[in-house]
């Protein structure tokens, strides 16, 4: 039987390997490409909470309110909203990089340190 | 279906609504009128921001949220307000004088610091984790851009990216933190979630895993340790107005998200406080050493009063930590000190150019007391601020964010804030020797900087000064933000 | 058991392609990868009763965002294969990552309301999750935040011109022209 | 009257703002504008001393609050001044010793590239020192202690273009942090435990929230008592002082020597009902400041420059007032930093003088100087005039101060105290008299176009060296309890009432004193003469080592018919040194000197090189990479799951 804690670990799973491609990629858009598993995973992680009351009887929220309770779609629907916002803010940027670097490995952009 | 439409009641957001409109004013000006001055367009800024900030002063607190829950209008937001629209004025009169020299910069580098502007006002207002994290958003956007706007420097876009990046990434742990809250207390209501956790007052495991993913995330946006790694190489590449609002508005928004969601009693994680005041002590203390030593030996102005602002954003996570209401009180009043004294100190970097050079190194300062003895004395003010003298807003804010940890029992944490202060002294009066002591280098006259620079420099140097001496014209109304909430 | 299959099959589909994702050496390879992810990931969301979520994930997403990457790995002319290394720092960073992915599924095991077994899922009205029930939401409870959402949207836009446009050279828009 | 207070530290304050904003505008007027901002605080000043001594015992101390500075829940600080007898002394002191130095300046600094910057600054420090001697709280001393501070380490640095001038300014930076740290710790435990911080309240609150003699107000006294020894130079954190004379001369003269560094002393003497309610403490203070007196006055002994060995003196003398505050004798204390402030800003303008004449800024070699009493004749006299001060021979002023501090040491039991008290008052007799006799007797031993260019200075500069000796020899008589007249300690008695009240037993009584058969006034006399006796004997050394001893052979062929007795003398003198007593003795000294470059100045070095070397490895995690800063932030997060697993 398929629990809230599979979704979880699947997100969580999803979640790491977004951050472990941020840490290990160096061409720009592939670490866009991370973040946007990273906020995928969350809003999985959402949408499961949302589907799986965790708390019982003795649960912060009663049974009757939990047909009304969408509010994390709602969630869910921003993150996308705003994901796609930051991938034409990112992608503007890593064109700008490429502009002057012709190349969008951000182990070049290195001039800023200390 | 029953469709319920909330009360809609557009005058209580009224200032955000104004800026919204002068923000796409500007640009309309660009688009429509080919003449379109400058001074037209931070005239219409002024006056925009200006008609948003009495509006804001006029409105009536409430401690009950509109908009179906979304947001309050307490009387901390309406001070918060304030204080954004203030420093978005601020940093557009000094925008005013960096676009001079470098035309391109207009007019979408105002109307972006304006729509960040809204998501700090958005921020200030919410009452829910949702509206939040699209202020967040809102906020830092505009900023990201505002990063890389100067296209003739390689460090602008290089700054851009880098915040961007780390940006997003931060992004995602906030996203995740909000989901495992979400998940506990199934609601992302602030209000809702402080009740139950006051009636359960314990924590899960979960709920301590978002709280810390939540702090990741904010953690970024007020550059904490170690999450401050971004601050130094943005701030240093990014044109100077945009660092201005990027140290000030960003951080002081970030805090105000961390005080929405973990501090105001009764409405958040309060009752929870036993479980991530630990977490934010650490931060605190790691920021407050790591800001100073980083400052000690840098020559570049913009990377020294970048790792300035990270050991200020530990102190005032020090004082944050005490969770006590003097220690919202001391925040939220040196956050307005810190607005004037950073925006200053950016606002003589841009002032103090010679004939095509940018203001980068301290040692450019060499002799800027001789040749333009208002700017040194007024850079002076911004320095002995920063570093907490006496007679200043700095020092007065600065006591009370060591009095609010010494009150919560936190001596060494404000042990450690003490020594770091009077560390920080060095790199301070570092700048005041080169500007007094050293000898001007005549052959690169200093600009004349313009009439609105000017004013955003004396706005901030008399308000220092004035809150400095007369600290109680802010106390009070802070003191209503606290106790009204 | 449908409901455990389906679970199944896109859960490996995920991990996989979003190894991929991390993994690939060219960025297109990558990019598939991550529509195949968000594929999975529409259809976790239909498993979990939430359709709507299911349809916009598949058509904003893959249908737009993606598509928009796409596009500018082939216009920077990135279609190709890249190393990828792995420095101490890097190793060092992986460490890090399992250790945080041992302490979360330790949260999660020691958490009692999600360990204590697999809490049932309560029955649903068949309109729960769909267009008109979140849209009902959004334009009323959430009513400001969507148009927040397009302050943001526009905030965005903005910027992204302001940041891809080409710099003009030399050509001052001041004094008066 | 009362109403005019505001005015003292605001005349200042007006001249600094106007020479530092509008330097074009005031010019070569800088100067005259200063000293008539001091003259009109000197002027208010006295009205308020004079209006004090005519209402006598009726006179009731003035707290004025002219607005609320901060106000926070229970915590409640007014901006205002309090005036009491106390004040009232350090403002004279402050005022009319500022403005002979303002006088002074206008005639050494004439000319000088930085003559706006000076009297940008200088006019500064006094509003900065008016408001710490009457501010009425904790705060606004703090307020004053900062200000005097920033000035001073600018005006160290006035000779930018030197390397050691702006190594010294780092090192009094440094050093003075430190004492701040203290400072503002006990500073907030106050705060914490008393609720106030305005003086009247921390005094009325004091005993009934500290126990006398407990361990909270220990550690506050103490945390308040590391704040004074950096601002007034003492052991350990001397040594930014001496280092200090790298700026200008009337600097050293008001700030070094006058007035800023004695703010330890006042401080400690404000708060005397804290104080007193601290033995431990007042045991350290005394045991510190009788140490750094001895200490000070050593090094002194073997110093060539002459600013040197005058900066060594006020550390010694400063010693000597701290010895004073932790026997509890606070008057006695105040009464040597009032003549102190006299006959030192006397000496030091009279080195300016002589370096005037040497046309340098800084630093003369002694033994390149002599015999300058032929060329500077009023320099001569006034300089003369302020070491027999110094020297404690009565009557002049420093004797009667010394006297009593030394008697009040013994007098309370500290018989330690009194011992290196006299220990030390032998060597500032000696070093003084040694500085003086190098300085103005005997021959030149300068260069002829040094000899050529030597000259008096001008009358501005006399004139104010004259006032300041006038005063150095007659001030000590507000004071003569061996003529039985306590006029200066009846005056001051009230404010340390209080304190002595409620305090501890601060000191046991000497057993010495009580089973003598002699009465405490016959007592008192035979202590002074033996002051009196070591200072003369001091004096006599002096002149034999330094005047009579070189030109031995001469003296004996020209001057003096008793060859017998000078032979004797000098083989004396000579066997002593060979015997090595002198020689270990000069080696002791010299060990201390040592020990001063070596241990305290290399630890303070230390100190600055590992926080840069931290600092500098700091720096180097910020790779300008952005997976590295994922990575922090990454590790962060780790950091805090960690974190909150363990506090679960």
């Amino acid at each position: 039987m398929i629990g809230l804690y599979h979704f979880l670990i699947l997100s969580g799973v999803l979640f790491s390997l977004g951050v472990l491609g941020v840490l290990l990629r160096r061409n720009a858009l592939v670490v866009l490409m991370a973040v946007e598993l990273m906020l995928n995973a969350a809003n999985l992680a959402v949408v499961a909470f949302v589907r799986y009351p965790m708390f019982g009887d003795g649960g912060i929220v009663n049974a009757q309110d939990y047909a009304a309770m969408t509010n994390g779609m709602t969630l869910v629907f921003l993150v996308m909203t705003v994901a796609a916002a930051e991938v034409g803010v990112g992608l503007a940027i890593v064109i700008n990089l490429y502009r002057q670097k012709k190349s969008v490995n951000i182990e070049e952009a290195n001039a800023l340190k200390g | 279906m029953q469709i319920q439409v909330p009360e809609i009641s557009l005058w209580q957001v009224l200032p955000e609504l104004i800026v919204l409109a002068t923000a796409v004013g500007v640009l309309a000006s660009d688009l429509f009128v080919k003449s379109v001055q400058r001074v037209n367009v931070t005239l219409t800024a002024t006056l925009g921001l200006l008609i948003a900030f009495f509006t804001a002063r006029s409105l009536e607190a409430s401690a009950t949220p509109i908009f179906a829950g979304m947001v309050v209008r307490d009387s901390l937001s309406i001070l918060l307000d304030q204080i954004f629209l203030a420093g978005a004025m601020l940093v557009t009169w000094i925008g005013h004088e960096y676009a001079r020299r470098n035309p391109r910069q207009f007019p979408e580098f105002t109307a972006l610091v304006l729509f960040a502007t809204i998501g700090m006002m958005v921020i200030a207002m919410s009452a829910d984790l949702i509206p939040l994290f699209v202020g967040i958003e809102l906020l830092s956007l505009p900023l990201f851009v505002l990063a890389g706007s100067d296209k003739d420097r390689l460090a602008s876009g290089e700054a851009s990216l880098k915040y961007f990046l780390l940006g997003a990434f931060s992004t995602g742990f906030l996203v995740y933190g909000i989901a495992f809250i979400f998940g506990v207390t199934r609601t992302t209501n602030l209000t809702v979630i402080g009740q139950s956790l006051a009636a359960h007052a314990e924590a899960t495991p979960l709920l301590v895993l978002g709280f810390a993913l939540l702090l990741v995330g904010l953690g970024f946006k007020i550059s904490l340790a170690p999450f401050h790694m971004w601050a130094p190489d943005v701030y240093q590449g990014a044109p100077t107005p945009a660092t201005a609002w990027i140290a000030t508005g960003s951080k002081i928004a970030g805090f105000v998200a961390l005080m929405r969601v973990f501090t105001l009693p009764d409405v958040s994680f309060a009752a929870l406080s036993d479980y991530w005041t630990p977490g934010i002590w650490w931060l605190a203390l790691i920021t407050m050493i790591i800001g100073n030593a980083g400052a000690l030996m840098q020559s570049d102005l913009k990377r020294m009063l970048a790792y300035s602002s990270i050991a200020h954003g530990g102190y005032l996570a020090m004082a944050f930590t005490s969770g006590t209401r003097i220690g919202a009180e001391a925040t939220l009043f040196y956050m307005a000190a810190y607005l004037l004294m950073t925006v200053g100190a950016f606002g003589v970097a841009i002032a103090a150019s010679r004939s095509g050079q940018e203001c980068e190194k301290i040692a450019d300062l060499s002799g800027l007391a001789r040749q333009r003895p208002w700017l040194a004395f007024a850079m002076s003010i911004f320095m002995l601020s920063l570093a907490g003298m006496p007679g200043t807003a700095g020092f007065v804010g600065k006591l009370w964010l060591f009095g609010a940890a010494v009150q919560a029992q936190y001596y060494s944490l404000a042990l450690i804030g003490v020594l770091t202060t009077l560390l920080s002294f060095y790199y301070y009066l570092r700048v005041i020797v080169y500007m007094y002591v050293h000898e001007p280098d005549d052959r690169l006259l200093f600009n004349r900087y313009s009439f609105s620079n000017g004013l955003a420099l004396t706005v901030c140097a008399v308000g220092l000064v004035g809150l400095g001496v007369f600290p109680n014209l802010l106390w009070s109304t802070i003191r209503l933000c606290t106790g009204a909430v | 058991m449908v409901g455990a299959f389906f679970f199944w099959i896109f859960a490996f589909t995920a991990f996989f392609a979003g190894v991929g994702v991390v993994a690939s050496r060219n960025p297109m390879h990558s990019a598939i990868s991550l529509v195949a992810v968000l594929i999975s990931i529409a259809g976790l969301f239909l498993a979990l009763h939430a359709e709507f979520l299911a349809w916009i994930l598949v058509i904003v997403y893959t249908g737009a965002v993606m598509v928009l990457i796409v596009f500018v790995i082939s216009l920077l002319n990135l279609d190709k294969d890249e190393p990828i290394d792995y420095t101490a720092a890097r190793r060092w960073g992986m460490a890090a990552l399992t250790m945080f992915i041992a302490a979360f599924l330790v949260y999660l095991y020691a958490d009692p309301l999600i360990g204590a077994g697999h809490p049932a899922k309560p029955p649903v009205p068949d309109d729960w999750g769909s267009v008109q029930t979140v849209a009902i939401d959004l334009f009323t409870r959430y009513m400001i935040v969507v148009q927040l959402a397009g302050v943001l949207l526009t905030a965005a836009v903005i910027g992204a011109v302001v940041v891809a446009r080409k710099p003009e050279q030399n050509e001052e828009r001041e004094p008066g022209a | 009257m009362n109403a005019y207070f505001w005015l003292i530290p605001i005349l200042p304050g007006l001249a600094a703002a106007l020479n530092g904003l509008a330097p074009k505008a005031t010019g070569r007027m800088a100067g005259h504008l200063a000293v008539l901002a001091m003259l009109g605080s000197l002027a208010i000043s006295s009205m308020a001393l004079f209006a004090a001594l005519t209402a006598g015992h009726a006179f009731q101390p003035i707290d004025i609050d002219y607005f609320t500075w901060i106000g926070v829940g229970g915590l409640n600080i007014p901006f205002g001044v309090y005036v009491d007898q106390l004040s009232l002394v350090m403002m004279m002191v402050v005022s009319f010793v500022g403005s002979v130095i303002f006088i002074y300046a206008t005639g050494y600094m004439h000319g000088d590239p930085g003559y706006v910057r000076f009297f940008t600054y200088l006019p500064l420090f006094t509003f900065f020192m008016f408001l710490l001697v009457m501010g009425n709280s904790l705060p606004l001393l703090f307020v004053g202690w900062e200000g005097v501070g920033l000035c001073s380490y600018l005006l160290i640095g006035y000779f930018y273009d030197r390397d050691y001038a702006a190594a010294a300014g780092m090192k009094a930076f440094i050093v003075n942090r430190i004492g701040d740290f203290g400072f503002l710790l006990g500073m907030l435990l106050l705060f914490w435990y008393t609720g106030s911080l305005k003086f009247t309240g921390l005094f009325e609150a004091a005993p009934g929230v500290f126990t006398a003699g407990g361990a909270v107000i220990t550690v506050i006294t103490l945390l308040l008592f590391v704040g004074a020894t950096g601002k007034s130079a003492q052991l350990p954190l001397y040594v930014w002082l001496p280092d200090a004379m790298a700026g200008p001369t009337p600097v050293s003269a008001l700030i070094h020597a006058a007035t800023m560094v004695t703010a330890g002393i006042y401080m400690i003497a404000r708060l005397n009902p804290l104080f007193s309610m601290a033995p431990v403490t007042l045991l350290v203070v005394g045991t510190i400041g009788g140490l750094t007196a001895l200490f000070a006055a050593s090094i002194a002994l073997v110093q060539r420059d002459s600013k040197k060995i005058l900066a060594y003196s006020t550390v010694s003398q400063l010693g000597y007032m701290f010895l004073a505050l932790g026997s509890g004798a606070y008057i006695a204390a105040i009464f040597h930093l009032m003549t102190h402030a006299f006959f030192k800003a006397c000496l030091f303008l009279g080195a300016g003088s002589v370096l005037h004449a040497f046309h340098r800024d800084t630093d003369v070699d002694v033994f390149e100087a002599g015999g300058l009493r032929k060329y500077m004749p009023y320099t001569r006299a006034t300089f003369l005039i302020a070491t027999i001060a110094i020297s404690g021979i009565p009557p002049l002023a420093g004797f009667w101060s010394k006297d009593e501090i030394l008697w009040e040491a013994f007098a309370a039991g500290r018989v330690f105290l009194w011992f290196l008290g006299i220990l030390a008052a032998f060597c500032t007799a000696f070093y003084m008299f040694r500085l003086y006799n190098l300085l103005f007797s005997g021959e030149f031993r300068g260069t002829e176009d040094q000899r050529h260019h030597l000259h008096e200075s001008p009358a501005v500069m006399w004139l104010p060296l004259a006032v300041l000796a006038a005063f150095s020899i007659c001030i000590g008589c507000v004071n003569m309890p061996l003529l039985g007249y306590t006029g200066f300690h009846d005056f001051l008695h009230p404010v340390f009432a209080h304190g002595a009240a409620h305090g501890a037993e601060a000191v046991e009584e000497n057993a010495f004193l009580a089973s003598s058969f002699l009465s405490e006034h016959m007592l008192e006399w035979i202590f002074a003469g033996i002051s009196v006796v070591v200072a003369v004997v001091a004096i006599l050394f002096a002149r034999v080592f330094y005047v009579w001893f070189p030109n031995m052979p001469e003296r004996m062929r020209e001057a003096f018919s008793s060859i017998h007795t000078i032979l004797f003398n000098k083989y004396y003198v000579d066997e002593m040194y060979h015997a090595g007593f002198i020689q270990t003795y000069f080696n002791g000294c010299g060990a201390a000197n040592w020990f001063d470059n070596r241990v305290i100045i290399a630890g303070l070095n230390g100190l600055a090189n590992t926080v840069r070397g931290l600092a500098d490895r700091l720096r180097r995690i910020q790779t300008g990479l952005a997976p590295h800063y994922a990575l922090g932030t990454l590790a962060g997060m780790v950091f805090l799951v960690v974190v909150f697993l363990l506090c679960y």
